[in-house]
């Protein structure tokens, strides 16, 4: 029984945090969100050096063969850090590719998607919840429709579409009839794109019943990836927040003397650390093929958006006016955080998902 | 308790309407950029004339020289909103400054300056914050050393709003650094083209530059361009400091911002579905809607309380807190009801309301932790509301 | 324009308090709360002194003429010293008879009301949500079934019954096939009754739609005079935890002078202001007929319901370890306020009214 | 990370199953009332002599000798959940007690009260809290004068628990009033029984008098009754209260209070339909759910650590302030979701559940404000967990 990161999950994240400390200081957030594409690239290209790319795919698709738990980790250092990149994006798809076991088209996406030759956007907002004037369809092998949010769609050679229908759906981001649309949200440091499918040929993986599998798993690990970004985020935003206030005075005294300050601070670490336990758990749970997994991961989604909320605006709040500001950049995270509160399913959304799955609807 | 008007304000009301429809051609739009903008300096000129803008200034200083009547000044205001017209000119200048020299400004500088200022020929902005001391101006830096007939100023302001676009700064200063903290400011007034400043914008959260940092560089002026005595400025910053207070927290703006949400459920569906079919939204929408009500309560029971010139008290004191608060918790509630929609922004496609949400969001933030921080409303009204004791003195101190 | 009460509401109001303040000492209630029911009865009796009974009843009823606002002030201050008593039950009763205008039954009804010759009892909770087992029916002007939560079910000479068709019947209390059993609730200073008919012949009020009017007008009075009720034990609840927190020292200081301790007093003070206004306002639009009554006095209710879990625990954390005995007697209030959360409809299910009145459901 | 058993761990826990289940029927039940009932005392004696209670207590001092195990310690208190067994005795002397006396006792102290405290026979109560030093213990006042062999004690304790079945009290006393604060207090053990002592039962919200005021009147106690040096009481108080913090903030229960929660919800209605259907409870529900899930997961990681001889760091020091608020929203949620139900207490007809719910809710308040406050919890999380500086001393004190 241990119910702690190993010695080497704990060496793979502190050099995963090395690198991006020096990668992808607070300079290079500001460039990426000012939409320096150069300046991302350089961070992904820094992070593939570590081979992050394919944690979780088999030793034979070219990956680490590790787990959910190492991708978690990696993440919770990529949000720590406000770094850009497609990181999860690639993640998810492996975790989607790999429910196929080793067929042979499966696995040569999974290969090149490792390799990087293939890289992902995702497009899984639609077998969430369906906004108004998107959804998709397929007609004779030919997707139709339009999908919102598509994670990393810039920068995609090829996108991976979970149809309503449960289908995992794989098309070309270059080919007539895809167009591409930027989606600016708060969060500059991450892109999405709406993606218009006008009749474009896509390859749907053999096997319905297990591309539901793969889109459930996508789903799940896209959750939990984004809790884990957004638990290093909060993480940041405590320790920026008690190091300010060590070291702004009013009054004659460090703020971080005043009771009020101090108990947000308190309050803040309250709620952050069992986050981070949780987020351990669904993530373990899901590396061994537990039952529980599917509940942990719907609870570690949601949690981390009401933890989120409160202590993005906590730690700006530490900061006083100078947490509003652009000086200290701390809004990046803020903005960072509200965002991953509502991608791939909002909290709301998503306990409703986890009360269905313990049978607590009845419809 | 009665909340009908008296015929003599029914009265005004349909005065008021009738000017404000009758001339609703003069009203700059949004399309008419720019403080002085000729189409904006016309039409302030005509509600001065009218007694629509600043209503109670003596005319001796380019007002009406109306009696205070607050229940009119209320009118005016609801008659602004429900036209949509252009309201009077509001900076800093007119809502703080002019006040303050009424009531403690020499002649001369009434004269010199209230005019202008209501016209909206001279701008204004504020130097009071400093990085040093953002909720603590007693511990103010900026040092304005006497040198002749002049004072030689020296110093850092921040958090200072529409100093790119001012004629003109009320500013707090330290002229006498060996006095108590709260003895040794002063009050001056200068032109903002005095040469020795500098003027950096400062982005926010929101992406815009709603303040700036403004620098003093052995920036001169003259000493009779002092507000008070020197050494009285706290005094004198407290006068303009209730005139701020005032102007936060409107509780007819919560309304119509609640609204606006209600209809932002009516309308988006996730599934097919409006999202106030979604009880756990329109709960939440819903429980808003009593604070708002109960807020809109609260500022009838302040403005009764000043119609017949008593303190409004607590009712008052929270009004800045809750206020605040409460429009956060508004655009958070617009922002999650949009879901993936509501984190939309800039000019991105399928964006609603402009990105007024977000916008709203973190600028409610920035009110709630700046000028007076949440923190230090809780203390006001803890210690002039509850009669609590103020912070003892640290020993380290 | 005036939005504040009147000269005389509050030497009116001032008297209530000055007599309560007398007649109903934590002493009293205490002894009201061990089941003393002459305790309570003596202050019911002094109440009475005052003609608090008839608040709202015509002057031609022996009333006072006056409205729901004033009826709100006097029950705010037995709320304010916890008091026993049916004074809301007569209220609501008399609200609801004056639907009926003059008519001979209704006005007979109303006076021996207003005299204290009959003492109503007031069974609403079927009309609001039927619980399991409850719920009551007429049959041939015979009354069966069972009313939970019968307000002053015990003291009742009467019984006024909110049907679920909203017609209003009234049952002599003390007629064969009536039975009366107490409910213990937390809140000992209040007593409810469950009531049982067994075929009880049941005067019902003719005027099918006045009925409904009576009904409505009963039930929208009983939920703003609980408002008031619970805001009186808040405001108490916030005086008394600033007064110890300034008798109270801990570390050298009185308590009060923490800035933690400030600010939870502040934060009950800022909810609590609000809040009565709100109540004076929809009591007022009561008392005008206003069409914006029925919203206000929803939000009044629920909006109460949440400020008083709020200023029920804070006043008590203030209070340490102190709050939580006995000693102090500070619970009566913290229970009566949770008490009032859920009578007459809990926050939820009134605001689900809430939205149903501005037409926000569809269903 | 790996969440199974180890084999030993896996056999260890179908031993302690079968034990339970073949001595099922020595078990004591609600029905065997009295602390020292004799069935209680034998089963207490079974589960000595089987290693399920002290295991870790020196067999010298009745105990079993082995080596701590938490995993064993934990599968021990899971077999009890799953079996509903009566749990080992685990009063103040057995959990707060022994501890100290093992690591701060004399070997006489250790030989007379281990053995008979273990085997229920000794039952102790507190005396630490005092009216005026709530979360101060510092400050504390009750004296103990040295007369002859004696210690002379006068003074007054609060929140003692169990203080009329007590034979013993372990008791913190101010013996060296010249000395700072934390200096001059010293840590006493003496009989319930002693002449002068007076306890007053203290009827808290619930209606119960779960704790008591305890008076001393001239209470005489030997000198050799010290445990520690004098003045060294606060050093083994805190000894002690090492273990307390432990005791609190279960998760396992909360796990099992949420799905009590879940069933109420699910069985109950209002209007006929199941309040698990109205989708605002339900949300709650699953929200708190989600806290309770991550207590649970946090807990783990607490007990890894502590298996490797780690400090848990943060996850150890929010456990209390987390779990205690935790509880009492899940019985805040129970009580709304059953409404007008919900606030019914005693006996009364329609009481679901016994009431419990009120009583957890209320008694889970008297948690988070009494005996170390969420506030005293709050500063030791910023302090020792964020190492932000403590309150500075008043200038006044």
């Amino acid at each position: 029984m241990d119910f702690s990161l190993s010695e080497d999950q704990l060496s793979f994240q502190a050099s995963v945090r090395g690198l991006l400390e020096r990668s992808c200081s607070l300079d290079v957030v500001r460039a990426v969100a000012a939409g320096d594409r150069g300046a991302a690239e350089r961070v992904v290209r820094d992070l593939d050096a570590l081979g992050v790319r394919g944690v979780m795919a088999p030793d034979a698709a070219g990956g680490l063969g590790l787990g959910l738990l190492d991708a978690v980790i990696i993440q919770e250092m990529i949000g720590r850090q406000c770094a850009p990149g497609d990181f999860s994006g690639a993640a998810i798809v492996i975790a989607g590719l790999s429910s196929f076991g080793g067929t042979s088209a499966a696995r040569a996406w999974m290969t090149k998607v490792v390799s990087g030759e293939v890289r992902p956007g995702v497009a899984l907002a639609e077998r969430i919840g369906v906004r108004d004037g998107t959804g998709l369809r397929l007609e004779g092998g030919r997707l139709l429709g339009r999908s919102l949010f598509v994670a990393d769609g810039d920068t995609a050679t090829h996108v991976f579409i979970a149809l309503p229908s449960g289908s995992l759906a794989i098309v070309d981001a270059t080919a007539p009839g895809v167009s591409r649309v930027p989606l600016r949200t708060i969060d500059a440091t991450r892109v999405f794109s709406e993606i218009l499918f006008d009749g474009v040929p896509a390859e749907v993986l053999t096997g319905e019943s297990l591309a539901g599998a793969a889109v459930n798993r996508m789903t799940a690990v896209a959750r939990l990836l984004v809790a884990a970004d957004a638990l290093g985020a909060m993480q940041v935003m405590l320790e920026r927040a008690v190091a300010y206030s060590l070291e702004r005075k009013q009054f004659g005294r460090v703020i971080g003397s005043f009771q009020a300050v101090k108990h947000m601070c308190a309050e803040m670490a309250a709620r952050l650390e069992p986050l981070r336990a949780l987020i351990w758990h669904a993530a373990h749970a899901f590396d061994e093929g537990s039952e529980e997994a599917d509940l942990l991961i719907l609870l570690a989604k949601s949690h981390a958006a009401e933890v989120g909320v409160f202590i993005a605006r906590t730690a700006t709040e530490v900061h006083g006016g100078m947490g509003f500001t652009d000086l200290v950049g701390l809004h990046y995270w803020f903005k960072r955080i509200g965002v991953s509160r509502q991608l791939f399913g909002a909290p709301e959304a998503v306990r409703r998902e986890a009360a269905r799955l313990q049978g607590w609807v009845s419809s | 308790m009665d909340l009908r008007l008296s015929p003599e304000h029914q009265a005004f009301r349909a005065h008021v309407a009738s000017l404000l429809e009758g001339h609703s051609h003069l009203s700059p739009t949004a399309a008419d950029r720019g403080l002085k903008h000729p189409k904006r300096l016309a039409w302030q000129s005509f509600l001065l004339q009218e007694g629509l803008a600043a209503r109670t200034v003596p005319a001796a200083y380019g007002g009406r020289g109306e009696a205070p009547d607050i229940l009119k000044s209320r009118i005016i205001s609801e008659e602004f909103a429900r036209t949509g017209l252009a309201p009077p000119l509001a900076g800093q200048g007119i809502s703080m400054l002019v006040p303050t020299l009424l009531e403690l400004g020499t002649e001369e500088q009434r004269q010199a300056y209230i005019g202008p200022t209501l016209r909206g020929e001279m701008v204004w902005c504020q130097g009071y914050s400093e990085p040093g001391s953002g909720s603590d101006l007693a511990s103010l830096t900026t040092r304005a050393v006497v040198d002749g007939d002049d004072y030689v100023i020296n110093g850092q302001k921040i958090w200072t709003s529409t100093a790119m676009q001012a004629d003109m700064i009320f500013c707090l200063v330290r002229t006498e650094p060996d006095a108590p903290a709260h003895q040794g400011i002063s009050y001056l007034l200068f032109s903002m083209k005095t040469p020795g400043i500098e003027i950096r914008p400062l982005v926010d959260m929101t992406g815009t530059a709603n303040f700036n940092e403004v620098f003093f560089t052995d920036v001169r002026v003259p000493r009779r361009q002092i507000v008070g005595k020197p050494g009285e400025g706290w005094k004198v910053a407290n006068a303009t400091l209730t005139h701020e207070r005032g102007m936060l927290g409107d509780p007819s703006a919560s309304r119509a911002r609640l609204m606006r949400v209600a209809e932002i459920m009516q309308r988006e569906t996730v599934d097919g579905r409006s999202l106030m079919e979604d009880p756990v939204f329109r709960d939440r929408l819903i429980a808003l809607q009593a604070r708002v009500f109960a807020m809109q309560a609260n500022g009838l029971r302040v403005m009764s309380a000043q119609l017949k010139g008593e303190s409004p008290g607590m009712a008052g004191l929270i009004i800045k807190l809750e206020g605040c608060e409460l429009n956060h918790e508004i655009a958070r509630l617009a922002i999650d009801a949009m879901g993936e929609l509501g984190i939309l922004y800039d000019d991105s496609p399928h964006l609603r309301d402009d990105g007024d949400w977000q916008q709203k969001y973190m600028y409610d933030l920035g009110l709630i932790i700046g000028g007076g921080t949440a923190q230090i409303q809780k203390n006001i009204i803890s210690e002039r509301g509850l009669g609590m004791p103020r912070e003892p003195k640290s020993a380290k101190a």
